[in-house]
């Protein structure tokens, strides 16, 4: 216990030894007026902080550890404190102020829109809301997530219905022989061109049977058993290579993520490549 | 049996019914030359201009056969002007221009009074087509036609096919609800991912280890968080009677309120609502890495023994999956987001497809309500096939008009 | 450097695979951490010491460098550049070595944009490349840029008659007449070569309908990968060849490298960022097949 | 009456916006309604933000395990929070954008913020090799085809593929590697996604009628019938 906690100090310390070399060898020297000086110093200090905060994440992946924690806690921090910042500038002083009030919009410093009686709806329901806090009335904010959830189905039903459900029926139309010119042609030219028919029309019969077997799998009030049964195990199988492929299509997008992180500790950061 | 024959061939002819769309003007090859540069072209001819169907207001289509010098004749077109004025005599201002073979446009304006681009309704427009060349000082004016005015329509014909579903699956939903009300046996397959669901929190209890319990990055308004609630409270519920841990750490602030809702009533249910507390559901932060970062720590301090996760996910799928795979934990996942569903495939224990995800609350609660839905979902999609196989047959007899029924405007 | 580094990555991630593979075998799991090690070696070893892979041309890439290859010098190729700074990641590589292998050939080049980001890009190429590279090329002789117009699809239905129709100058303001690169060249199908690098919309697809197709032109085209898939069916009959992402950029710019060697210096984006990408598939692979291996030789009792 | 109004407000809602899509005069329903729901979110942020407070304050005061790195999050969350209110060092005042060049909101984005998120996003590629490793074994007809599957779109997309089948002539050229994957990505693939996506289509349609009709109304907390 005592030779772990020695151990984690002098990682520690080499940490913070690190850190303060890094910082000075950022600093790019001193400007002759105090703001260069304050400003190189300031983004020396930064360039350090984004690289540690970047190691302590990859540090994950041998184990968790304090540093991992202090980035993931600071980071939590940060993020939540984001999104309530944008959500306040953007939504309610952006969308909300100028509907309602043209002493805050001057205030903000926004283009009062005319005020719509409409916007106190939202108002309102946004307090039910945080009458859940009380425990008297809590009940009330349920009339807010009624309202939420009502318009989540009501915009979800039509949309799905038509962009997915409908559209995606009608692409399933395909020929079932695309430009029949006889026995030859059609088993010479086995390559994706559209000279190839052969694989223009397997294509299509794949498309078919795929999406008609995959839906057969998502019959829920039938016992898969017999041919019905032999259908729905097609269908897992064209499922299967859906998620097999996919799953490789992504790998290489992944990768570049890594290499943008690692071109950053390397180049910015250490100044190993350029 | 009678019936349900009836409903599908009503679902099927449905769209039917609905009106055929004419396909896009074709556009004009522009593959003869031309020597005469710089006179003037002749003009559009049959112009004409109607109020726009199918919206509410504020537009003007117009339509007419270009000029005899595009693609052809003197062969120097270069494009046509779109203007308006509110009197026969002007002044005339420019609404658009469309390149040469274009015989029509879409004159669209603002519904908002207070912006520039307001277009009053029941005001009298006059329009006129100018054909260009390439030397702006040459150019053809067509005859000005007008008045016209644009007004707005009660209904939209161009959605009927949509409204045909909408009916027929009501129809369908409804039906199926009432018979299973009235007591008739309806059968649901297994699914394996909701059937795990019990066997690891008794697991659970047995190592004295907690579950947790991701609701994912949805918002209220994503029908997938909400067939995730059902879920939890289905979760929370087994958990409150077996007394084991609970951790369902959120990333958005209602989801977190309605996910409290949610799982204090499942313990007040389990007759054990000194047991819970709004620790258990949390809210994290609203931000995608962060979300992740923290849940990551929270499964390899907490060691849970199961995770699962419902709702929407993207591209933190995988990195939760495996963080949960390393800490041993056993993982149930189900999604709507068709790009992560492979991940969740390969690195979870179970996973529920798609729709299975929304197939889970009903089957959950096993009442003759919800699994009627799930009825009338599998005839909808028998529907599907059939029209898929229709649509099969017309396009190989080189009849496309069937496929033209699915066409939904804007 | 670029030997050392090869030879030490090779080194160290082979031997470690096949330390990997002896273990399976014996049916040993691999802990999670080796395979993390590995593919962050995979990632950082082609970073630091810049490995590239050459890359084998697929005939589709293949049939684009052969028409450039092919034609003889002087001939006309038009460069149209459908893409903005979002996109340039990924299909700038490809616009710039095909733009570098016509100047290598001494094509006449004309470039073009059917966005309005293209412009810019199109400019920036003139600097990067010709002026940078090939000095004593000379603007309106040997090259031309002709920048952008606004109409998508509209603008090519009026080239295809007549480029004056369209464009009375150069981005320079210089009128084409006066240009002796246009002397003869009337519309698009005095093109002896059409490239259209883009993928969005207006893009290759219609190139393909409203030039290559009624003006029987050969066209050639470079995209994202993304888009790639959605254009295939279009070759051969349609589009000559295709560069699809990063990777067809690379594939093309290795076929340029073996036929021209002593380009050395020739920068090669599109091959360095392919380096690290395809070690980690590799080595994906790599483990994909050892996990197998184990699992049918010496775990299969064991696991469930 | 508890359970009722909300009820009786999700079916009204519902309705009313399935049927504005129909009648044009109506039709900009949806898209205020998302505002408005935009603007009850920003509410929302206060139960957020107040619950973190709670949880990590709740840890500091107690002691509890690891109370120093809650700290942490509550002195990250309000420097960047008044940062952010505040818009301190905010070149262009009240006025600017919230995240204006210079601002200390804007440094702690681009320093703090965004090499976090990149980084916890580079983890990936980790866990997909990881999880390639682990869960792509030939153990049943399931595994083996996803296995092959993702293993011919990975050899396509490095030179190996190209390599190992370059030299299968161009009328047999779906037998090459690259164009197998290809292939696999334009047909199969694309089955799979359309039969989930009708699947999940009708899933949500029948769910959001469900909800509207008031049969499924777990979200309320209150338990199914």
């Amino acid at each position: 216990m005592n030779g772990s906690r020695r151990l984690s100090l002098i990682i520690l310390a080499a940490v913070l030894v690190v850190f303060v070399v890094s910082w000075i060898l950022h600093t790019t020297g001193f400007q002759g007026d105090g703001a260069g000086t304050w400003l190189s110093v300031r983004d020396g200090f930064l360039v350090t902080l984004a690289a540690f905060l970047t190691l302590a994440i990859f540090s994950f992946l041998y184990k968790d550890n304090p540093y991992y924690k202090f980035a993931e806690h600071l980071f939590v921090g940060v993020s939540a404190a984001y999104w309530m910042c944008v959500g306040f500038w953007s939504t309610f002083v952006g969308n909300f102020i100028p509907r309602v009030s043209h002493t805050l919009s001057d205030f903000f410093q926004v283009p009062y829109k005319g005020f719509n009686v409409f916007y106190f709806v939202p108002l309102i329901l946004g307090i039910m809301l945080l009458l859940r806090l009380s425990s008297k009335v809590g009940w009330i904010s349920r009339w807010a997530l009624a309202f939420i959830v009502g318009t989540t189905a009501g915009l979800n039903l039509i949309r799905y219905l038509r962009t997915d459900f409908i559209t995606q029926v009608s692409n399933t139309f395909v020929p079932l022989l695309v430009d029949w010119k006889g026995i030859g042609p059609f088993f010479s030219d086995l390559s994706l061109s559209a000279s190839g028919q052969f694989m223009l029309t397997l294509s299509n019969w794949v498309i078919f049977i795929g999406v008609f077997s995959g839906l057969i799998y998502f019959f829920f009030s039938k016992e898969h058993k017999g041919l019905f049964g032999t259908a729905s195990r097609v269908g897992i199988w064209v499922l299967m290579i859906t998620f097999g492929a996919s799953f490789g299509y992504t790998v290489m997008g992944r990768v570049s993520l890594l290499v943008g992180r690692l071109t950053f500790l390397f180049q910015d950061w250490l100044g190993l490549i350029n | 049996m009678k019936h349900k024959l009836l409903i599908g061939c009503c679902l099927l002819l449905l769209p039917l019914l609905a009106p055929a769309w004419a396909q896009e003007a074709p556009v004009a090859d522009t593959t003869t030359d031309s020597t005469a540069a710089m006179q003037a072209p002749a003009p559009v001819t049959d112009l004409t201009a109607r109020d726009k169907e199918n919206d509410h207001g504020h537009g003007i289509v117009l339509e007419w056969t270009p000029s005899v010098d595009d693609d052809g004749g003197l062969n120097n077109v270069f494009g046509y002007v779109i203007q308006r004025a509110e009197s026969p005599d002007g002044p005339f201002e420019e609404r658009g221009r469309v390149p040469i073979g274009a015989g029509g446009y879409d004159d669209i304006g603002s519904k908002e009074r207070e912006s520039d681009g307001f277009m009053p309704d029941y005001v009298d427009y006059y329009y006129l087509v100018r054909t260009l060349t390439v030397d702006e000082a040459v150019y053809t004016d067509s005859d000005i036609i007008g008045p016209v005015q644009s007004y707005g329509q009660w209904f939209n014909t161009g959605r009927i096919p949509v409204l045909f579903f909408v009916i027929g699956f009501m129809i369908l939903t409804m039906y199926f609800i009432t018979k299973a009300r009235g007591g008739a046996k309806l059968f649901v397959r297994r699914l394996a991912g909701i059937e795990a669901v019990d066997e690891a929190i008794g697991r659970a209890t047995e190592m004295g280890k907690p579950i947790l319990y991701v609701l994912g990055l949805g918002t209220a308004s994503d029908i997938a968080t909400i067939a995730s609630f059902t879920i939890l409270g289905r979760v929370a519920k087994k958990v409150a009677e077996y007394q084991t841990g609970l951790i369902v750490p959120c990333y958005d602030p209602i989801v977190m309120t309605v996910a409290q809702e949610t799982v204090r009533t499942s313990y007040m249910d389990a007759g054990r609502p000194d047991s819970y507390s709004d620790d258990m559901v949390y809210f994290v932060t609203q931000s995608q890495f962060a979300y992740v970062a923290a849940v990551n720590g929270t499964m390899l301090r907490e060691l849970p023994a199961t995770n699962i996760y419902m709702g929407k996910f993207f591209a933190e799928s995988l990195i939760l999956a495996e963080t949960g795979a390393l800490a041993g934990s056993i993982q149930i996942s189900g999604t709507d987001e068709i790009a992560q569903i492979p991940f969740f495939v390969v690195a979870c224990d179970y996973t529920l497809i798609g729709e299975e995800l929304y197939a889970a609350s009903a089957y959950l609660g096993r009442e003759p309500v919800l699994l009627g839905s799930l009825k009338a979902q599998d005839y909808a999609k028998a529907a599907v096939i059939i029209l898929a196989v229709i649509g099969f047959i017309t396009i190989n007899f080189d009849w496309g008009g069937f496929k033209q029924l699915f066409q939904v405007l804007d | 450097m670029n030997n050392l580094g090869l030879i030490i990555s090779a080194l160290v991630i082979g031997l470690g695979l096949l330390w990997l593979l002896i273990r399976s075998l014996k049916g040993k799991e691999v802990e999670r951490r080796v395979i993390f090690l590995f593919i962050g070696l995979s990632v950082s070893v082609p970073l630091l010491f810049n490995i590239t892979f050459s890359e084998k041309a697929t005939p589709i890439v293949r049939a684009v460098f052969d028409k450039i290859e092919s034609l003889p010098p002087g001939s006309k190729v038009l460069i149209s550049f459908d893409y903005g700074p979002s996109m340039a990641p990924e299909v700038e590589p490809m616009s710039d070595i095909i733009l570098r292998h016509c100047m290598i050939k001494n094509h006449r080049v004309y470039l073009m944009g059917l966005w309005a980001t293209g412009q810019s890009l199109s400019a920036s190429a003139v600097d990067k490349i010709i002026k940078a590279e090939f000095p004593d090329k000379i603007n309106g002789l040997d090259y031309v840029n002709i920048g952008y117009k606004a109409g998508n699809q509209g603008v090519l239905n009026v080239i295809i008659t007549d480029f004056r129709k369209m464009y009375a100058t150069d981005v320079d303001g210089v009128d084409l007449d006066s240009l002796p690169i246009f002397d003869g060249i009337k519309s698009l199908k005095d093109m002896n070569l059409l490239v259209s690098v883009g993928g969005g919309f207006p893009g290759i697809k219609e190139w393909v309908l409203f030039a290559a197709d009624p003006g029987h032109i050969p066209l050639a085209g470079g995209c994202a990968a993304v888009s790639a898939p959605l254009l295939y069916p279009y070759y051969p009959r349609q589009i000559l060849g295709l560069l699809g992402g990063i990777k067809g950029a690379a594939e093309y710019e290795s076929a340029l490298m073996k036929k021209y060697p002593e380009l050395t210096d020739m920068p090669i984006p599109g091959i360095r960022m392919m380096g690290p990408q395809t070690l980690a598939h590799m080595v994906i692979m790599a483990f994909i097949v050892i996990g197998n291996l184990s699992f049918f030789f010496a775990g299969r009792k064991k696991q469930p | 009456m508890k359970r009722q109004i909300p009820i009786i407000i999700t079916f009204i809602v519902g309705t009313v916006l399935i049927l504005s899509v129909f009648f044009p005069p109506f039709e900009r329903l949806g898209e205020d309604f998302s505002i408005y729901f935009d603007i009850i979110a920003v509410f929302a942020f206060f139960l957020g933000g107040g619950n973190l407070i709670r949880i990590h304050g709740d840890k500091i005061f107690k002691r509890r395990k690891d109370w120093g790195f809650s700290l942490v999050t509550i002195l990250g969350f309000f420097i960047m929070l008044a940062a952010g209110l505040l818009k301190l060092w905010n070149p262009g005042g009240i006025a600017a954008d919230v995240a204006a060049t210079g601002s200390l909101f804007q440094l702690m984005y681009d320093w703090i913020f965004n090499p976090l998120g990149a980084t916890m996003y580079a983890l990936l590629a980790f866990y997909v090799a990881s999880a390639s490793y682990r869960a792509f074994r030939a153990k049943n007809v399931e595994a083996t085809i996803l296995l092959v599957a993702a293993f011919v779109i990975l050899l396509g997309r490095t030179p190996l593929g190209m390599y190992v089948t370059g030299w299968i002539p161009e009328s047999f050229s779906i037998l090459q590697i690259p164009n197998m994957a290809i292939w696999i990505m334009t047909s199969p693939n694309l089955a799979g996604q359309r039969a989930i996506m009708i699947g999940i289509a009708l899933g949500v349609v029948s769910m959001s009628l469900r909800l509207i009709l008031g049969v499924e109304r777990t979200y309320l907390g209150v338990d199914n019938e």
